[in-house]
């Protein structure tokens, strides 16, 4: 499946370098490549996942899209405006289009606001709502996201997890925003939360015409909701593809070992297939091994994958492997 | 580990500039006749001898060179002798007490330093070992009544406490005593019978197998000894106890249990000395905080130290010698920081092997 | 039959709390048989992980407390010895293994004496003994060059390395039971695939029996023989695995499966979601802790608690409600 | 930076989830959350409502000074002296000279018409019943002055180096240390010493003293409080709601980095006011004769080898000035509970 709607975000070659200082004079030691170079593009109306393990650098991408960090390099475009040759007021202004929901629902809530305040700040911030018609608005706002509107007066620590995230999604919703950023936003919520939580997303997708960067590490949510998935392993994209492609065919080793160790809930699956299990941890992104980023655990792993780069490849319409051995007889597409 | 260290001592000269620079910037707003007091040993003063020595010392000079002269000194055109300098060691004169300010912290470091010794270890185990107890027994009579103590013991002013103590066990009862020893012990001591070979009264008795000597100076310490300790005690209560409460809710104290391991090697091996971490810093301060001079427990007691120094000095206006206290109480207690920093980082091996 | 290991029955413990008693664990009844792996499955809150810490009388007290029940032991009352006798019992029949590798171990002790803790203390090792079992240990559960390592301390390990020390840690006896409380959230994926696999041989080469606690239906599938859902303090369903998984009788199992992503989904099918928070415990249920998400609510659900009542072989369901035809039991 | 792993989702959480299902009461909606718990605290054991009503009758006496002790001469603040005699004089001795004008309760409560020392005099027959009861304004004058000073120099200080960062942050934090090091009585003492000279004997050069060397702990507090706030969501969240820079510093940053600080701080007045008696007991300060409790201490220094028989010098003036620190430190101490960064959240 391919989409054909127009691209409304593009980001090419992004990198996100955070400095470590060190010693009596704070001289700068070294860096933790968060974000290595990655380049994709979003359509509008689609829902492109972003997974990975923790401090593969998914969130940080997320975040640099949006401009909360300074980017080390690399260009993100908004439909025609690149968001990173923008400064601080344009770019305030930019925030009407491009929302973003966080993981933690009991940090992102200022404690000290009630939620008639929080719900509001983005309507103030842009004047786009005053007086009486703000409270109309908090409160539409309120039902779309399925929360009774007669507790705006209330304050976050009131609510459980998952009605806060809601909070946060109607704050995100304020000004009919384009394109979301979704970090992880079910990973904090209990399983059976977490259901009501992906549906009032998808609700909304429809409902609002939104466009999704959902990050998460939970495989089988992603699969779930995403339209096409990236695949990150210790700052850059190793695979990205459609979502049926990615799954039914996965090419990386690091995506089919991630892919193989999902937990399935069902005990049949496991009699009759054996996982892939990686061997070691992730190396630090401070000191990431040269040449292809995953040689040190892969499996098919030779001598000049340590050389360069692999190039992130098209190996099929819409499929992109950052493999030398995408050809690899395991590595065939079937 | 070797890297903390050296940023540690890099960071020394630092602070001896800043605290040496913040000392004597105090000055600057005194004018340059007063100023010329830190070298002047006549008094009443020579106006002309004021006046040479405010030219010699740039006293009327920008702050940094009058700093620098300070730190330095200079070398007498006539005699070719070094005078005055911080860095040589010379602090001034006292004119209150009519001797070199050097020559006070000589004779009055050893017994702050004495009375410190004895103070250590009472200070330091009684606390802990209450909060260690109060937080095993949480809610219990013991911890209620340490919360108690360590309210009142943080209330307590340490002068009332010590003139309630002298009222007590001096005044109405005379088992103990201010001063630092007694007459007949100073005469001894003067006469030059009585071998000093540490200046420290108390361990040169004991050297001298003077077993009255002893007892006399410590009759003279334990008003000040109960005084230091009352109030640590307040403080290192509460401190080790919450330290304590929040390392047992930890999960390896959890596991600890969960190996099957005996409630008291549950407490002593693996809450205890996680729980002291925090401590230790403390530990450290207040042991510096001995050493730099307990002012107000030594002025109460009458007790000779160098702290009873500065405040008489203070008292009577005299800037030179609360100045040179103050540099010398100043490298105290940044060499027992370093110290108890490096101290530290043996304690604690996420820093030690970072 | 498989003999019985671990028999809890009517297990209750409340925490005090500023705000009122929190009754976490309400009568909690199962039997664990020798060399089975039993998953128990539950929300945060639910009482999964009080359950078995109340089992091994490791809750703190106060603010928690056992207020009744029996945790037979091989015939033995864990809750009503001496706390002598079950020290005995704790790492050296029954052992533990927690969430957070991070957190459980002692960042200031060494891993090599926190390894040979248990070993002097329950199988009177010497202290060279103790040194050389435990470099076995490390290298049985995949610790590369052991013997080095035992002088690191925590901090110096990966997270999946400390959890394969606290694996190594709880095995150091060869205890009959092994509680792991959901030892692999905390974990990425890959690496929670390494600790469960790890687990698996184990248990084969050791033959001890496992209570695996999680929140995860995905982790337990691929690892236990018979599961337990938790929910407000009860256990409302018990099956063997493949039984649960497929022929889920209780509303929340059901519920709870059905809101699960499918893998072999194709088209985008909305989720299943049950509305509505779990319950708080302020007081304990006298009423189904369910019935108000539930969609099979009768008025009895709303009267009266069900209790955990066999609807084939080896299952049983605490619910009114028979949802295979939707009638009343 | 690292990504946070996914929240554990253990039952610790509990609680958290406990709390949102309580009943509030008007009261709390009234005052916001942050400030109900505060307020909440301050009854929240026996002990703190003792410290509670120990404050609250310090400030009646401050405030009905006049009327407890009727001010004798100009200023109210220089304590009578009924002649110049040295040796102090009992309680209930009668008053010869100067005598103030008896007040309205005088007569009801003790059943005499002519004033006596009431707690007796010290030396130089400085009347310790006045000192006392006008050195409680004293206090709350050095206390309050001193608290709002440090705390003011160490919020600028610590926002500057927070919201600067880089060589800004540094070179403050450096200072921090270096004052930090420098041991604050002595320091107190030695800037007291060098400012009487300048000012002349009165409450100015301690209280200038302790202002300059008191401000470090503050300024690192909230430093600290800054930082970690910054990092927090809900202020990355107001970033991406397009909220103005200046409204996040001050709707979003400072009241959550700041209040718990102020709080704890205020309580700070009996430290303030212990540190300050200390210096005037030390000799340092007011000129004698000054309504100020540590000058009023610092007078049994002369009769130490007689405290048994003049005893009054020093236990009421030192009771009054330990309740007066007891009242803060009580309530200091259920405060830091409500404001344990741990306890945060948990109502």
């Amino acid at each position: 499946m391919t989409n054909d709607n127009a691209v409304l975000i593009k980001v090419e070659d992004l990198k996100m370098h955070f400095p470590i200082y060190r010693g009596v004079i704070r001289r700068q030691v070294g860096s933790v490549r968060a974000v290595d170079g990655v380049s994709f593009q979003i359509h509008s109306g689609e829902t492109l996942g972003l997974v990975g393990e923790s401090g593969c650098g998914k969130s940080t991408t997320g975040r640099t899209i949006l401009q909360l960090y300074k980017p080390t390099a690399g260009k993100v475009f908004y439909e025609d405006v690149e968001l990173t040759a923008l400064h601080s007021e344009p770019m305030r202004m930019m925030r009407k289009n491009i929302q973003m929901i966080f993981q933690d629902p009991y940090a992102s809530l200022n404690p000290r606001m009630t939620i008639r305040d929080i719900i509001a700040e983005p309507l103030v911030a842009f004047g786009t709502a005053s007086g009486k018609e703000i409270d109309d608005r908090v409160r539409k706002l309120m039902g779309l996201v399925k929360l009774d509107p007669d507790f705006m007066l209330r304050y976050p620590h009131e609510f459980s997890g998952g009605q806060r995230q809601r909070i946060g999604i109607a704050r995100a919703m304020a000004n009919n925003p384009t394109f979301v950023v979704c970090d992880e936003p079910i990973s904090a919520l209990d399983v059976s939360i977490q259901a009501q939580v992906i549906n009032l997303f998808e609700d909304l997708q429809k409902e609002l015409n939104l466009t999704y960067l959902f990050i998460a590490h939970d495989l089988s949510m992603v699969r779930h909701i995403s339209d096409r998935v990236a695949v990150m392993y210790l700052g850059i994209i190793v695979e990205l593809a459609d979502r049926n492609e990615i799954y039914a065919n996965p090419v990386h080793p690091y995506t089919k070992a991630l892919l193989s160790a999902i937990p399935v809930a069902d005990p049949e699956f496991y009699e009759t297939r054996k996982r892939i299990v990686l061997e070691g941890d992730v190396p630090s992104p401070v000191n990431p091994p040269s040449g292809c980023r995953f040689r040190t655990r892969c499996p098919i792993a030779e001598d000049f994958c340590a050389q360069s780069r692999p190039e992130f490849k098209e190996i099929a319409p819409g499929h992109f492997v950052e493999c030398f051995k995408w050809d690899h007889p395991d590595n065939q597409r079937r | 580990m070797i890297n903390y260290i050296i940023r540690r001592l890099l960071m020394v000269p630092l602070l001896l500039l800043g605290v040496t620079l913040i000392i004597f910037g105090m000055l600057q707003l005194l004018g340059p006749v007063e100023r010329s007091a830190l070298y002047i040993k006549d008094f009443p003063k020579n106006e002309k001898q004021v006046e040479g020595i405010i030219r010699q010392y740039g006293l009327d000079r920008p702050f940094l060179e009058q700093y620098f002269r300070w730190l330095t000194g200079f070398k007498n055109p006539v005699t070719g002798e070094r005078e005055g300098g911080i860095l040589f060691g010379d602090f001034g004169y006292s004119r209150t007490a009519s001797q070199d300010v050097v020559d006070i912290i000589t004779n009055r470091f050893p017994n702050t330093v004495d009375l410190a010794l004895w103070t250590v270890f009472p200070m330091l185990s009684v606390g802990i070992w209450m909060g260690v107890k109060a937080a095993v027994n949480q809610n219990k009579f013991f911890d209620q009544a340490a919360r108690v103590y360590s309210i009142i013991g943080t209330s307590f002013p340490t002068f009332v406490f010590g003139l309630l103590l002298l009222m007590l066990l001096y005044a109405k009862t005379q088992w103990l005593l201010p001063g630092k020893m007694s007459d007949w012990v100073s005469q001894l001591v003067f006469s030059g019978s009585f071998k000093q070979y540490t200046h420290l009264l108390s361990l040169d008795a004991l050297l001298n197998g003077r077993l009255d000597i002893f007892w006399d100076a410590l009759r003279h310490m334990v008003m000040p000894i109960i005084t230091l300790s009352y109030i640590s005690w307040a403080t290192f209560v509460r401190v080790t106890r919450s330290s304590m409460l929040e390392t047992l809710r930890m999960d390896y104290v959890t596991t600890a249990r969960a190996k099957g391991l005996k409630e008291q090697d549950v407490i002593n091996d693996h809450a205890r000395p996680n729980a002291m971490l925090p401590v230790v810093t403390m530990m450290g301060s207040s042991i510096a905080g001995l050493l730099g001079g307990v002012v107000i427990t030594e002025t109460v007691f009458n007790y000779p130290g160098i702290g009873k120094a500065a405040a008489d000095a203070a008292a009577q206006l005299d800037v030179v010698t609360t100045l040179g206290m103050a540099i010398f109480t100043g490298l105290i207690l940044i060499i027992s920081n370093l110290v108890v920093d490096v101290l530290y980082a043996f304690i604690d091996p996420r820093v030690r092997l970072a | 039959m498989a003999n019985e290991l671990l028999n809890v029955q009517g297990l209750e413990t409340q925490f005090k709390t500023p705000e009122g008693i929190v009754h976490a664990v309400n009568g909690v009844s199962f039997t664990l048989n020798e060399g089975e792996t039993m998953g128990v499955v539950g929300e945060s809150g639910c009482g999964k992980s009080v359950t078995m810490l109340s089992c091994l009388r490791l809750i703190p007290q106060p603010p928690g407390k056992i207020v009744a029940g029996k945790a037979l032991f091989k015939g033995q009352d864990l809750l009503a010895m001496s706390s002598e006798d079950i020290r005995h019992v704790r790492g050296a029949q029954i052992a533990m293994v927690f969430q957070d590798p991070m957190t459980s171990l002692n960042p200031v002790m060494t891993i090599g004496k926190q390894m040979e803790e248990p070993l002097k203390l329950h199988l009177g090792f010497t202290p060279q003994q103790a040194r050389s079992r435990s470099i076995e240990l490390l290298e049985q559960v995949g610790i590369p060059r052991a013997a080095d390592r035992l002088k690191d301390y925590p901090h110096q390990y990966s997270g999946g390395m400390r959890q394969r020390v606290m694996i190594a840690m709880a095995l150091a006896c060869a205890p009959q039971i092994l509680i792991a409380d959901e030892p692999t959230t905390a974990l990425d994926v890959t690496i929670q695939a390494q600790i469960v696999e790890l687990v698996i041989r184990l248990r084969e080469e050791l033959g001890m029996a496992i209570i695996w606690i999680t929140h995860d239906l995905g982790v337990v599938a691929s690892i236990a023989h018979r599961v337990a859902v938790m929910y407000g303090g009860f256990i409302i369903e018990e099956a063997q695995i493949r039984d649960l998984y497929a022929n889920p009788r209780h509303p929340y199992t059901i519920g709870l499966l059905g809101s699960l992503p499918q893998i072999q989904e194709q088209g985008r099918k909305r989720l299943y979601s049950i509305e509505g928070m779990p319950p708080m415990l302020y007081q304990k249920p006298h009423s189904c802790p369910f019935s108000p998400r539930c969609r099979w609510v009768t008025d009895r659900c709303r009267m009266e608690n069900p209790l955990l009542e066999p609807v084939g072989e080896n299952h049983r369901v605490a619910c009114w409600v028979d949802t295979t035809t939707g009638r009343e039991r | 930076m690292t990504e946070s792993t996914p929240t554990p989702t253990g039952d610790n959480r509990l609680l958290a989830e406990a709390t949102s299902d309580r009943k509030i009461s008007w009261f709390e909606r009234t005052l916001g959350p942050d400030n109900y718990r505060i307020v909440k605290g301050l009854f929240k054991t026996p002990a703190s409502i003792v410290g509670f009503i120990l404050i609250v009758l310090f400030i009646l006496i401050a405030v009905f000074a006049p009327v407890i002790a009727p001010p004798v001469g100009n200023d109210p603040m220089k304590i009578p002296r009924d002649g110049f005699g040295g040796k102090p004089k009992d309680p209930g001795t009668a008053w010869k000279k100067n005598v103030p004008e008896v007040p309205f309760w005088y007569e009801p409560l003790t059943g005499k018409t002519e004033w006596v020392h009431l707690l007796g005099t010290a030396q130089g027959q400085y009347d310790i019943f006045y000192g006392i009861i006008w050195g409680t304004r004293t206090a709350f004058q050095t206390g309050i002055l001193v608290v709002m000073a440090t705390v003011l120099i160490g919020v600028i200080l610590g926002s500057i180096a927070a919201y600067y960062g880089g060589w800004v942050d540094n070179l403050i934090m450096r200072l921090t240390d270096i004052f930090m090091t420098l041991p604050y009585i002595m320091m107190a003492l030695i800037f007291s010493a060098v400012l009487t000279p300048v000012l002349g004997r009165s409450l100015l050069p301690p209280l200038i003293a302790m202002i300059s060397f008191g401000w470090m702990g503050y300024a690192r507090i909230i430093r600290s409080d800054i930082l970690s706030i910054k990092e927090r969501d809900f202020v990355m969240a107001a970033h991406v709601s397009g909220v103005k820079n200046g409204r996040i510093l001050f709707k979003h940053i400072l009241p959550n980095a700041i209040f718990p600080t102020l709080v704890l701080a205020s309580l700070g007045i009996g430290d303030v006011v212990l540190g300050f008696a200390a210096l005037s007991f030390l000799g340092i300060g007011t000129e004698v004769g000054y309504a100020d409790w540590g000058q009023v201490l610092s007078f049994s220094r002369n009769w130490i080898t007689s405290l048994d028989k003049y005893w009054y010098i020093v236990v009421f003036p030192g009771i009054t000035l330990t309740l007066f620190v007891m009242g803060w430190n009580l309530v200091g101490d259920a405060m830091r509970d409500v404001l344990d960064p741990r306890m945060r959240g948990k109502t």
